[in-house]
């Protein structure tokens, strides 16, 4: 008796040997699957119609600049199956650009909108790659990248503070 | 049908007769719950200078400053969000929470706090006060 | 012709034109409306309602005023591509006519046989449908004006609600003059001296009600002034006492409104006489009657906007179409084949 | 024939936070376009930069002012199973307690949102009164009305404060009583149904294809609630069902809501009733280990989830959050087509959508 989670990494792995690059059980109701960047809609499809990965839950990126890669997670919810399934894939870091799987899960318009202006991910095939979140006069670098630093909490000098309080 | 469109005009008539929910606030005020955390007070005495909450604290509420030879936390209102980390982790209990109400000021400058002034207790409530449980009665919730 | 009038005649003539149903009347009906409106609403909501202006300890009864004050020292603004003229008469002329209809309302019998009302005329009640219907030609007119796209979607909605009024009220006023056979309100509440219309047109009391809450604009029917939708609809780019103007002129129709029905439906003044208002003037019992069923008109429509949400506009007109009228004209039916009975029975015919 | 571009909010009665820009050909609204971002508060960027116990005061301000426990709820859980921490019983038992009264404190602000969006008033008023009672009884068991920052690593900050049970079922009897007046007022008045009914019906294959949750989707007829799909917390020991709607209409989405109150005093009554003593805190260290999670918890909009890098230092590597309404956010375009413009702020107002919520 093999358990939900089990079955969908067997049947991953039987359909695309080639470009599954790690596919493993994390722990109840989670699997985590790599694959290589260009067969993720593949992949997309295949998780969709197969085995019933319908409800889209995040698209997140993360950003590994030690080794120069992004890291594009499509976080997909199987309702009838109640498996939640971790679609990785990572792409170069100078040039982002990855397959839209809006056609696929019509739900990430959004969420890849927002991958895109965070992490300045590419995702070919969207229909309105624009400024979601951010304001409109927006010209600096995508903000969630690590190599976008934060200025230091405003903190105002002590002696200015002390001088506005009214104290010695 | 007819019912359905009818009777929430008597509904609505006879909720006119009923006590009121608001407090008439500036005359009455209403005492806050035991528990209730207005602002952070520091007792200096007790103060050790030992930099946990200007370190735990999440918006750089608190400050070191010099006040009378010793190193002790000086207080932002305006950029505390009263999340009780500081009252958590200060090690010898010089800070804690107190009942204040309103601590609005006409200045940005009176809302940061000075050794002195942070360790001074809140104003007591002088006016006529109601508790949750009498406004409760007078409400008709809790029947006790 | 210049009518000569005598020194009694002329300080009649000033008491009705400034104060009682002239105009510091609906002034005094406004302010007064306003705030128990706002007092009853909040006390439906279990609230408490405007509390510190005033006498009477908390009671907010000077809140119309402060408000009116503070408004008459506001900026008036003028939007930039506005078409000005049209724009600031608008709310000088919805005020206007708005308060024009109480002059040919008769409010109570005189002692030596006229009414006390400002102007005499037998067709009274045309006059004042004619003066109600000029009323939207306002709002579409300042909608227009202001060059708001807001200002604009709120007049067009305020035209189409016209559609779904007008129907009704002409319908079931004609089974009123069936009734009275005249289109003069006096004559109209003397026919009703000794039975009410009310009771005989039950149907047709409730389609004007229904009818003159959508003309008023009230809640349910505030669909021209719909907050969530357009803002303020045609009023929205006012400000200051262009805006006070607009508001009053709301009141000043509710009261118009009010009135009327009450002529039409409830029987006017008539009333068991007062001892002591009657040993000061029979007019003031009579007065005192007709401000009584005011009132209570005035609470029925103020409690639309605590209990209904608004309808859409496709709701309203489809509501005024396939229920207001069809019910409007049974009862022109009913009153054509039961007016041999009734008409020997009322009175003044 | 021409279409008016109409720019609705930021600054307009019932968007709140929002901009919505329709193209409105007469009253007919052929496309709605969402500009989010007024609230805008880089979250995720913030928390990089502060601990993981920084961290909690600004999590539960992605959506203070409704639900700042079930927001919360999703962090700690990810942290916890990162560091494999157990959380004692009676603070797991809080935990639930505190998310239930929020839940409620939520569903009934939108119900009275929804009486605005109609232009009922009163109903306005009612449940925000009775709102009333509900952050009462919080600032009694956590010190606070709005932002509490109850729930902290490794269990709860307070202890319940003597009498608080008898005061919370006297409450909860008082809050179900009262639900009848609301049915009376607001669900059962004609004039609502008939302004709610049949307007923005969301298919169940629709609401799962766009990736809607919460009591949205429940309102279709889809029976999806992570308390039940995969429990947190004590969720599985409560007896408790999941309503669903039958259209998928305005109407049905504030039904669900008003039923799912009721779910939550019965949890509540339970949750009171078997909590055990004993501790309600753990020790927790501040560095969490080396990994990735993602949680889910049920918020009171619905799914609320978080994914988490953690690289072994105090603070977060990467903490993603995906909250119900901005997941929610694509079913008003998708609804709002070829509607009259007055159905657009009751589509908008029923998804029960928070622009604190949608920006983070």
């Amino acid at each position: 008796m093999t358990s939900m989670e089990e079955k969908v990494v067997e049947s991953i792995k039987t359909r695309f040997p080639e470009d599954i690059i790690e596919a493993k059980v994390q722990r109840k109701n989670r699997v985590s699957i790599s694959v290589r960047s260009d067969k993720i809609y593949d992949v997309g499809l295949f998780l969709r119609d197969e085995l019933g990965f319908n409800h889209i839950t995040s698209v997140s990126g993360v950003d590994y600049i030690d080794t120069k890669e992004f890291e594009v997670i499509y976080n997909v919810w199987a309702i009838d199956g109640k498996v939640l399934v971790s679609l990785r894939t990572k792409i170069p870091r100078d040039n982002p650009t990855l397959k839209s799987l809006i056609k696929v899960w019509e739900g990430a318009f959004y969420h890849e909108r927002e991958t895109w202006e965070m992490f300045g991910i590419k995702f070919e095939g969207h229909p309105n790659l624009s400024l979601l979140l951010l304001p409109e006069d927006w010209d600096g670098p995508p903000p969630l990248r690590k190599d976008f630093l934060l200025p230091d909490t405003p903190q105002e000098k002590l002696e200015e503070k002390i001088k506005r309080a009214g104290g010695q | 049908m007819v019912v359905d469109i009818i009777r929430p005009f008597f509904i609505g008539l006879y909720h006119a007769f009923k006590r009121t929910f608001t407090v008439k606030h500036p005359f009455v005020r209403l005492k806050p719950t035991e528990r209730y955390r207005g602002r952070v007070m520091l007792n200096i005495d007790r103060c050790i200078s030992c930099r946990s909450c200007t370190n735990i604290c999440p918006n750089m509420a608190l400050e070191m400053v010099k006040f009378e030879k010793k190193l002790v936390p000086q207080y932002d209102a305006g950029r505390c969000c009263l999340c009780n980390l500081c009252v958590e982790v200060c090690p010898s209990m010089a800070l804690s929470m107190v009942h204040e109400v309103e601590f609005s000021e006409y200045t940005r400058k009176g809302l940061i706090y000075p050794p002195d002034r942070f360790s001074q207790p809140p104003k007591p409530i002088t006016e006529k006060t109601l508790t949750v449980k009498i406004l409760d009665k007078k409400r008709g919730v809790a029947h006790g | 012709m210049i009518p000569i009038l005598s020194f009694s005649e002329i300080i009649e003539l000033i008491l009705k034109v400034l104060i009682f149903p002239g105009l510091a009347f609906p002034l005094l009906f406004a302010m007064i409306v306003i705030w128990f409106e706002r007092k009853f609403l909040a006390r439906i909501m279990l609230r408490i309602g405007p509390l510190h202006v005033g006498p009477l300890n908390r009671t907010g009864l000077f809140q119309p005023i402060a408000d009116f004050l503070k408004l008459i020292q506001k900026e008036i603004i003028v939007p930039d591509n506005a078409y000005k003229i049209l724009y600031n008469a608008a709310p000088i002329i919805a005020s206007i006519v708005a308060s024009m209809s109480v002059a040919f309302i008769p409010y109570a019998p005189k002692p030596d046989g006229g009414y006390w009302m400002i102007y005499y005329t037998p067709w009274s009640l045309l006059v004042i449908l004619a003066i109600f219907t000029a009323r939207p030609f306002i709002m579409v007119g300042a909608g227009w004006a202001s060059n708001s796209k807001y200002c604009t979607l709120g007049a067009i909605r305020a035209a189409l609600q016209l559609l779904a009024y007008e129907v009704p009220i002409a319908l079931s006023l004609v089974s009123i003059v069936i009734m009275s056979r005249t289109f003069d309100l006096a004559k109209i509440v003397e026919a009703q001296s000794s039975i009410w219309f009310i009771i005989l047109q039950p149907i047709g009391f409730i389609v004007i009600l229904i009818a003159m809450m959508a003309e008023l604009s009230r809640r349910p029917f505030d669909i021209p002034l719909a907050e969530q939708e357009v803002v303020f609809g045609w009023p929205t780019e006012y400000t200051g006492t262009q805006f006070a103007l607009v508001m009053v002129s709301e009141y000043f129709d509710l009261c118009a409104v009010t009135s009327l029905i009450t002529v039409l439906f409830l029987g006017g003044w008539s009333g068991p006489a007062i001892p002591i208002l009657n040993d000061v003037s029979p007019i003031l019992s009579g007065v005192f009657w007709f401000l009584l069923k005011m009132a209570i008109l005035t609470v029925i429509i103020i409690m639309g906007r605590g209990i209904y949400p608004r309808l859409r506009i496709d709701q309203l007109l489809d509501a005024g179409w396939t229920l207001l009228i069809p019910l409007a004209i049974i009862q022109i039916i009913i009153t054509l084949f039961t007016a041999q009975w009734w008409i020997p029975l009322l009175g003044g015919v | 024939m021409s279409i008016m571009k109409l720019s609705m909010g930021p600054q307009h009665p019932i968007t709140g936070h929002f901009r919505f820009i329709l193209d409105v050909d007469g009253d007919l609204v052929l496309k709605l376009e969402p500009d989010i971002g007024y609230t805008h508060r880089g979250i995720e960027k913030l928390a990089e930069k502060r601990t993981y116990l920084q961290n909690l005061p600004l999590i539960e301000r992605v959506n203070s002012y409704c639900d700042s426990v079930g927001t919360m709820l999703g962090y700690l859980e990810a942290i916890e199973e990162l560091m494999g921490l157990e959380v004692p019983e009676r603070a797991k038992y809080l935990r639930v307690i505190a998310a239930e009264l929020n839940r409620i404190a939520s569903h009934l602000y939108a119900a009275c949102l929804f009486s605005v969006a109609t232009g009922l008033e009163t109903m306005l008023m009612w449940p925000i009164n009775d709102r009333e009672l509900i952050l009462d009884l919080l600032e009694k068991l956590t010190g606070q009305r709005i932002t509490y920052t109850y729930p902290t690593i490794g269990g709860v900050r307070f202890d319940m404060s003597e009498g608080f049970k008898e005061e919370a079922l006297k409450r909860l009897d008082y809050l179900e009583k009262r639900t009848e007046d609301y049915y009376k007022m607001l669900l059962w008045n004609h004039t609502f149904q008939i302004r709610a009914k049949n307007v923005g019906i969301l298919k169940p294959s629709d609401a799962i294809r766009l990736g809607i949750v919460g009591p949205n989707l429940r309102a279709s007829g889809v029976k999806a609630d992570v308390r039940k799909d995969e429990p947190y917390e004590v969720y599985d020991r409560f007896d408790f069902s999941i309503p669903t709607g039958k259209n998928g209409d305005s109407y049905d989405r504030l039904e669900v809501r008003f039923k799912e109150v009721e779910q939550s005093i019965n949890i509540l009554r339970q949750a009171i009733k078997d909590i055990p003593k004993g501790p309600i805190k753990k020790w927790a260290p501040p560095i969490v280990p080396k990994g990735e999670v993602y949680t889910r918890v049920e918020a009171a909009r619905g799914e609320f989830g978080y994914y988490i890098v953690a690289d072994g230092t105090m603070k977060p590597y990467r903490l993603k959050m995906s909250p119900p309404s901005f997941r929610n956010l694509i079913a008003l375009p998708y609804l709002c087509r070829n509607v009259p413009l007055a159905d657009v702020p009751v589509i908008y107002i029923s998804l029960d959508l928070i622009p604190m919520d949608v920006d983070r």
